[in-house]
């Protein structure tokens, strides 16, 4: 067992576990705690797979920021809790449950189906070197660069979009 | 001037254009009246002028053609604004611009201070521009121009006054029935056009005639075409079974119905039929039809005309037999008497017309003849006018009627044979005790009106000059036809001037020979009695012993009712006919089969989706979980497709 | 490098599949939305992994911008929600049913 | 080929027009007003322009303007006219400057964006007419609709959603069977020509090719797409309900232009595409044709309001173009092409008077007139012309198109029978008798309803719209050989495709670019 595994095994076991509570929990705030739970365990996870940038911009964009803005709006708007999970509609949430556990078993299937581990074969050297914050922005700022732009006005339009909707009134 | 016949066209145009632009703003009625009366005028003396010319020239140069620009031309067909110039056409257009120039100058005085008076030159002119198309037309189309023209022209004065109501109706339906009616004709003239189009490739009268001349075509095509044609002329002319119009056309104003029912328009029919001459020539059932329909109408108007009491309309009646008697001499093949029946009835019914216009305008509008008596010393002109007009129209010697009306019943004898002749003597008798029943009732005997309120008197100079002008042409208009019997050598002037047009379908008649003086003197005299006891019998019903008419009326209540009411024709056309058409694509076609059936199946339809999608639409819950889950089991599906497929 | 690639994949696919259920069960709009979030990330573990094992950097610059679209998409659709719950005073999924037919 | 701009011009003139027309402040009604004059009246200057430069002594289309588009697929933009387009082009152009003008007042309410749809509208009919391209000309022809669909349904009477959806979806489901077609026939094409294209002149070459069975259901899939639009019997009931409740400029241009539409799809693609189709069923066409001539006038002459009679007169003037189409020789085939013109003349006054009229008083119940020739004469006059123009009074242009069409159908041997014209020409008949009964009805006798006292006549705007209207009734009627002369090798050269179409399939093919 090299660290790596142990590593794995820490993070996968409380991303899933963290997944499930969030879900379950009546809460809103809670849930969205044991969200932040599991972006952390992502990151985590990112850094076994030698991605430092991408795991970083996970904490602090989606972790730190995108979620600091859900529990700013449960908190503003501060919805009741709900029920527990199987008491409203119990049958309809067992029926949902077995349906995704097929699209679940399905994908497995596919996933053991085509053996990806056979085909690929890493090398530890080139995936370090992929993750690197200088590797992406070299690849981001010349290859993706109209994407780029792209997500700024996406963004531009999504903040303009945010404020008009949130206005008091609509003219 | 032949070459400028086209003015005859284009003058009364510029009258038309000119009263009705500017009518409404002059409003000076001695502007618009001499400006509409001058252009009549000026065509009249351009007319003269052009016949004059044609006189001088050889008969086989007597027909020339003035065009003036292309009209249509598509495929085969090419038609021009050209105006035909021969005997024919100058004797119609003599009388056309002669007549109608008298009746605008009588215009001006009968319209005095009617507040449309604009209006009313604005449509005679109108009328006369038309009509001259109608006349001088050298091909069908143009005809047709001129031909719907004077329709719509006849619309327009028969409803002049909108207004005013019309024995049940209003005279706005008076005349919108008249342009139907017509309509109904021109339905039949367009279709024997498309027929001589289809057949000869040309609708120009001189390649026509000649191709029918030359072409080898089935007699029954023939016969179609001049039976098409026919219909339209008993359109125009008012005759079985599409004579209804006429007597209701007497709604518009007196002058309007001298000159357009009684002088001109109505003759247009007649016209058409001599211009096509030789179409009917070639077919010889088209003809005889001609011949019936012609005596029929005669007849039966001439019966009607017996009862009636309006003044205008016993002169309508009196037109539609006069128009009987001209078709029967086209149907007889005599198509230059027919013509000279135009011209003489042209004189004569117009100065009928005027005279019981000068009548009314002096009795304030009163036409029931029941009210009026003794006239004769108030009106002496109107009264003497009338009285030869009454004369030429009873067919006495030496008067014009004699000579027109003798040629056509002798011809009718010749040419038809015996019952023709019977029929139309019996006619001409009913005729002349009819005329002289109005003049009678009119002028002479006692004194049947109000003298509080009216007081008659001569009518003015402007109408006065007219009638003494039309009086005259009455009385010697038929010295110009003098039959051989009497002229010798010199032959009879107006067949000899119109002989080079009728030529080819006399020719191709061949029924002119062998026949005696002694016959055909025997007839005039036969008949030229007949129509003098007649008038004495009129004298003595109506002047000596006015109880008479009575208790014939009385006794034979049925009949009288049934002439009185014009054998019930408008109420069977409305019965049997109209009311079925109206009601029928009110009833059926529009609230059943438009709105139901055919409107209702597209609704029906429309509705079917709906329901069906009502039951659809229920899916749609608006809760965006339950299309989530929907999509996930697709996803499912899709997943164990895609597995499978690879597996 | 001994952990096989199918441990990744299987773990993503597992997150996907909690966030579906998330998605078709919670009512309330904010966690059906936390959900969806955490449907894009285990998409982006995906992408990730592959982006390692392959050496390719294409996969963690698509997760870069996954992860603009999903801040854009939430700026988005909070404001939408602050919409709603202004006029329905709710976030309640179930109450909100206005695109019924 | 020389690539002409005139075309693409004149279609850029709305289009730009329009979207000047987005910049202005709503408030600004008058400047929007004259705006959107200004721009209908300098489309009308290019066509003119078009007009001088037109040669028509040729049957080729010209001012062709082609770029790709879809380059994968060979749809271009590509536009061209020949005489048949290039008369109706003129109408279109003619006509929107005077509803314009002519809804100066009657339009009090979202003036921008009733310009603004006027507009759009020129555009799409141009683009239908212009169109040598097949996609083109559907883009152009379902896009037409929405404009069309949004004037009837905003500013338009009671009952206007009803009428609107109606006219949307009735020529809209007949269409989507053209596009069926299109598709087919590209495919089909595609074969013969070494690559798809949706060009139109190719696709003339390959259509006659089709095997007759299959040429019959395509030609019926376009028929029908036309023949609503037409509308031919029994196609036809949406037409009086978009009529009546359109506003007025909405239902001149719908008169005047739209219905043509139908008849130009005829004559553009049915008959070249599909000749020994259109052969074969020029005798059912026909007949409808000819149902619908007495069955439009008969139910005109019984309708109580009177644009519903004017849209049922529609349905019998379009008949008669129908007749001519299908006669197919060139004396009905150019008699129907003037017909077009002169139904969209007479039809559209007639619709701009029945609007001006109620614009005053608010009926449109012939039973509420009467007796109204004493109180507003100018009205009357406009009346009564234009109701003999209707008529086919010779002498005016409506007896000039139905006279040809009839004599050509009259001895057409594809028809082969007299008994097409001698019952088209009874619709001769009833013309007369339910546009004067009408006329009789509203303008004669005497004033019954006292509202009518107060009614003013016809002022110097309503003068003005209809004056040129008059000016050309008169010519076509007088001197038609300027119009007829325009289409007259088009016209000849339409019939050649079908009665002597090339049915060899190309030996070479086709180079497709």
């Amino acid at each position: 067992m090299t660290l790596e595994v142990i590593l794995f095994a820490i993070f996968s076991t409380i991303c899933a576990v963290s997944a499930v509570l969030m879900i379950t929990r009546p809460s809103p705030v809670i849930s969205a705690l044991f969200l932040v739970l599991n972006f952390c365990s992502l990151a985590g996870l990112y850094l076994t797979l030698n991605a430092q940038f991408i795991a970083v911009a996970q904490v602090i964009v989606y972790a730190g920021a995108i979620m600091v803005f859900f529990l700013f709006v449960i908190m503003l708007l501060n919805p009741e809790t709900e029920r527990k999970f199987f008491e409203h509609k119990a049958k309809l949430r067992v029926f949902i449950i077995v349906i995704v556990a097929l699209v679940l078993i399905q994908i497995i299937y596919v996933i053991f189906l085509s053996k990806p581990s056979q085909t690929i074969t890493s090398e530890a050297s080139r995936s370090i070197e992929t993750g690197t914050v200088e590797n992406i922005g070299r690849e981001m700022f010349t290859n993706y660069v109209l994407p780029f732009e792209a997500a700024g006005y996406l963004l531009l339009a999504a903040t303009i979009g945010a404020l008009v909707l949130a206005k008091k009134k609509f003219e | 001037m032949i070459d400028l016949i086209y003015l005859t066209v284009l003058l009364p145009l510029l009258g038309f254009l000119f009263n009705g632009l500017a009518g409404p703003k002059i409003k000076n009625e001695k502007v618009i009246g001499i400006v509409g009366s001058g252009v009549i005028g000026l065509s009249f003396i351009v007319v003269v002028g052009a016949f004059f010319e044609t006189l001088a020239l050889p008969v086989e140069q007597r027909l020339n053609i003035v065009t003036l620009f292309q009209w249509i031309s598509v495929g085969g067909l090419n038609i021009s604004f050209s105006y035909q110039v021969d005997q024919l056409s100058l004797v119609m257009s003599l009388i056309v611009i002669g007549v109608g120039f008298l009746i605008h100058v009588y215009s001006i005085g009968y319209m005095h201070g009617d507040k449309s008076f604009w209006r009313f030159f604005t449509y005679l002119n109108l009328f006369i521009f038309a009509m001259m198309n109608l006349v001088l037309a050298d091909n069908f189309l143009v005809l047709f121009l001129g031909w719907e023209g004077v329709g719509l022209c006849s619309y327009l004065l028969i409803g002049f006054w909108y207004d005013r109501k019309f024995e049940k109706s209003t005279t706005s339906a008076a005349g919108l029935k008249a342009f139907v009616v017509n309509r109904i004709g021109d339905f039949g003239f367009l279709l024997g056009m498309f027929l001589i189009y289809s057949t000869f490739g040309t609708l120009v009268f001189t390649d026509v005639f000649s191709r029918a001349v030359s072409f080898a075509v089935p007699e029954h095509i023939f016969v179609f075409i001049a039976i098409f044609l026919f219909i339209g002329a008993t359109g125009k002319s008012a005759q079985i079974p599409l004579l209804v119009w006429l007597p209701d056309a007497m709604a518009g104003p007196t002058p309007v119905s001298a000159l357009i029912h009684a002088a001109t328009m109505v003759t247009a029919g007649v016209y058409m039929v001599a211009r096509c001459s030789i179409l009917y020539a070639s077919a010889p059932a088209a003809m005889m039809v001609v011949a019936v329909i012609g005596i029929f109408t005669a007849f039966f108007a001439a019966t009607i005309g017996l009862v009636q009491n309006d003044i205008k309309k016993v002169l309508a009646y009196s037109t539609v037999s006069q128009l009987g008697y001209m078709f029967l001499a086209l149907g007889a093949g005599a198509f230059s008497a027919g013509i000279f029946h135009v011209m003489t009835h042209a004189f004569f019914k117009a100065l009928l017309f005027l005279g019981a216009g000068s009548v009314i305008h002096s009795m304030h509008e009163q036409q029931d003849i029941r009210h009026y008596g003794g006239l004769k010393k108030y009106m002496p002109i109107t009264y003497g006018t009338f009285l030869v007009a009454a004369v030429a129209i009873s067919g006495i010697p030496p008067l014009s009627g004699f000579f027109s009306k003798d040629e056509i019943l002798w011809y009718s004898f010749t040419n038809l044979g015996f019952v023709f002749w019977l029929i139309g003597l019996i006619t001409a008798l009913m005729t002349a005790f009819y005329m002289f029943r109005l003049y009678f009732m009119t002028f002479e005997g006692k004194e049947k009106f109000d003298h509080h309120k009216l007081h008659p008197h001569e009518s003015p100079k402007m109408m006065t000059v007219p009638l003494i002008v039309l009086a005259v042409l009455s009385a010697i208009g038929g010295f110009i036809g003098i039959p051989e019997i009497f002229s010798g050598e010199h032959g009879n002037l107006f067949h000899t001037w119109l002989a080079p047009i009728f030529k080819t379908a006399e020719m191709k008649l061949m029924q002119f020979g062998g026949h005696s003086h002694f016959e055909e003197l025997l007839l005039m005299i036969i008949s030229v009695v007949a129509a003098l006891s007649a008038i004495l019998y009129a004298r003595f019903v109506y002047l000596k012993k006015p109880e008479v008419a009575e208790k014939t009326s009385s006794r034979f209540k049925a009949a009288y009712n049934i002439l009185l009411n014009k054998y019930f024709l408008d109420e069977a056309y409305d019965a049997t006919i109209v009311n079925p058409i109206v009601k029928g694509s009110e009833k059926i076609l529009w609230k059943i089969a438009d709105n139901k059936i055919i409107d209702g199946l597209i609704n029906y339809l429309a509705r079917l989706i709906d329901i069906i999608s009502g039951f659809i639409k229920r899916i749609q819950t608006g809760v965006a979980q339950s299309y989530a889950l929907v999509m996930v089991i697709g996803i499912v599906i899709a997943l164990f497709w895609i597995i499978l497929s690879y597996a | 490098m001994q952990i096989p690639i199918e441990y990744y994949l299987i773990l993503s696919a597992f997150m996907f599949s909690v966030g579906i259920v998330g998605v078709l069960t919670r009512r309330n709009a904010i966690i059906v939305f936390m959900c969806i979030e955490l449907m894009l990330n285990s998409a982006n573990l995906t992408l990730i992994t592959f982006s390692s094992y392959l050496g390719d950097v294409g996969g963690q610059l698509f997760v870069f911008f996954v992860m603009a679209v999903a801040a854009a998409e939430a700026a988005v659709g909070l404001a939408i929600i602050i919409a709603i719950y202004r006029n329905k005073l709710t976030v309640n999924i179930d109450q909100i049913n206005i695109l019924k037919w | 080929m020389e690539q002409s701009y005139l075309l693409t011009y004149l279609l850029a003139v709305p289009i730009i027009g329009s979207l000047l027309l987005l910049f202005i402040n709503k408030e600004k009604a008058h400047l929007i007003k004259y705006v959107g004059l200004i721009v209908a009246l300098i489309a009308f200057v290019i066509s003119l322009i078009i007009y001088l430069d037109f040669n028509d002594q040729s049957s080729d289309f010209q001012f062709v303007h082609k770029f790709n588009w879809v380059t994968n697929l060979n749809i271009s933009y590509h536009v061209g006219i020949d005489g048949l387009s290039m008369l109706l082009i003129l109408l279109t152009t003619f006509l929107t400057p005077l509803t314009l003008i002519s809804s100066w007042s009657g339009i009090k309410n979202k003036v921008k964006e009733f310009t603004f749809f006027m507009l759009f509208l020129e555009l799409g009919m141009l683009g239908v007419f212009a169109s040598l391209d097949m996609f083109l000309f559907y883009v152009f022809w379902e896009a037409m609709l929405i404009p069309m669909y949004f004037i009837i349904g905003i500013w338009g009477g009671e009952r206007r959603i009803y009428a609107s959806i109606k006219f949307f979806i009735y020529t809209m489901a007949g269409s989507l069977l053209m596009l069926v077609a299109i598709i087919w026939l590209c495919v089909y094409s595609a074969d013969l020509l070494g690559g798809f294209t949706t060009n139109l002149l190719d696709l003339y070459k390959t259509g006659p090719t089709i095997n007759t069975t299959i040429q019959g259901f395509l030609f019926l899939a376009f028929a029908l797409s036309f023949a609503i639009k037409v509308p031919l019997f029994p196609f036809h009931t949406w037409l009086p309900d978009a009529h009546v409740e359109a506003p007025t400029a909405g239902s001149v241009i719908l008169a005047g232009v739209l219905l043509k539409m139908g008849t130009y799809g005829f004559l553009r693609f049915n008959l070249p595409l599909f000749p020994q189709a259109s052969i074969d069923y020029a005798g059912l066409i026909s007949v409808l044709a000819v149902i619908g001539i007495i069955y439009g006038a008969l139910v005109a002459m019984v309708q109580t309001d009177m644009k519903k009679l004017v849209a049922y007169s529609s349905v019998s003037h379009l008949g008669f173009v129908m007749l001519g189409i299908f006669a197919l020789n060139q004396e009905a085939v150019q008699g129907a092409v003037i017909q077009m013109i002169n139904h969209g003349l007479s039809t559209g006054a007639l619709f701009l008077l029945v609007g001006m009229i109620y614009e005053r008083t608010h009926t449109r119940k012939i039973a509420d007139y009467g007796g109204i020739a004493k109180i507003v004469p100018y009205f009357s006059f406009a009346l009564l012309f234009t109701s003999l123009s209707s008529i086919g009074l010779p002498g005016l242009n409506g007896f000039i198109g139905e006279f040809l069409i009839l004599t050509g159908a009259f001895k057409s041997t594809v028809l082969g029978s007299w008994w097409f014209t001698v019952f088209a020409a009874t619709g001769v008949i009833f013309a007369a008798v339910y546009l004067l009964w009408m006329y009789k009805k509203v303008v004669f006798g005497e004033v019954t309803n006292a509202n009518m006292n107060s009614v003013t006549d016809l002022n110097f705007r309503e003068k003005l719209v209809l004056v040129p209207i008059f000016v050309f009734i008169v010519w076509i009627g007088i001197y038609p050989t300027t119009f007829l002369k325009i289409s007259d090798k088009t016209s000849e050269h339409i019939i050649n495709l079908v009665t002597s179409p090339v049915n060899q399939i190309p030996v070479e093919k086709i180079d497709v670019k």
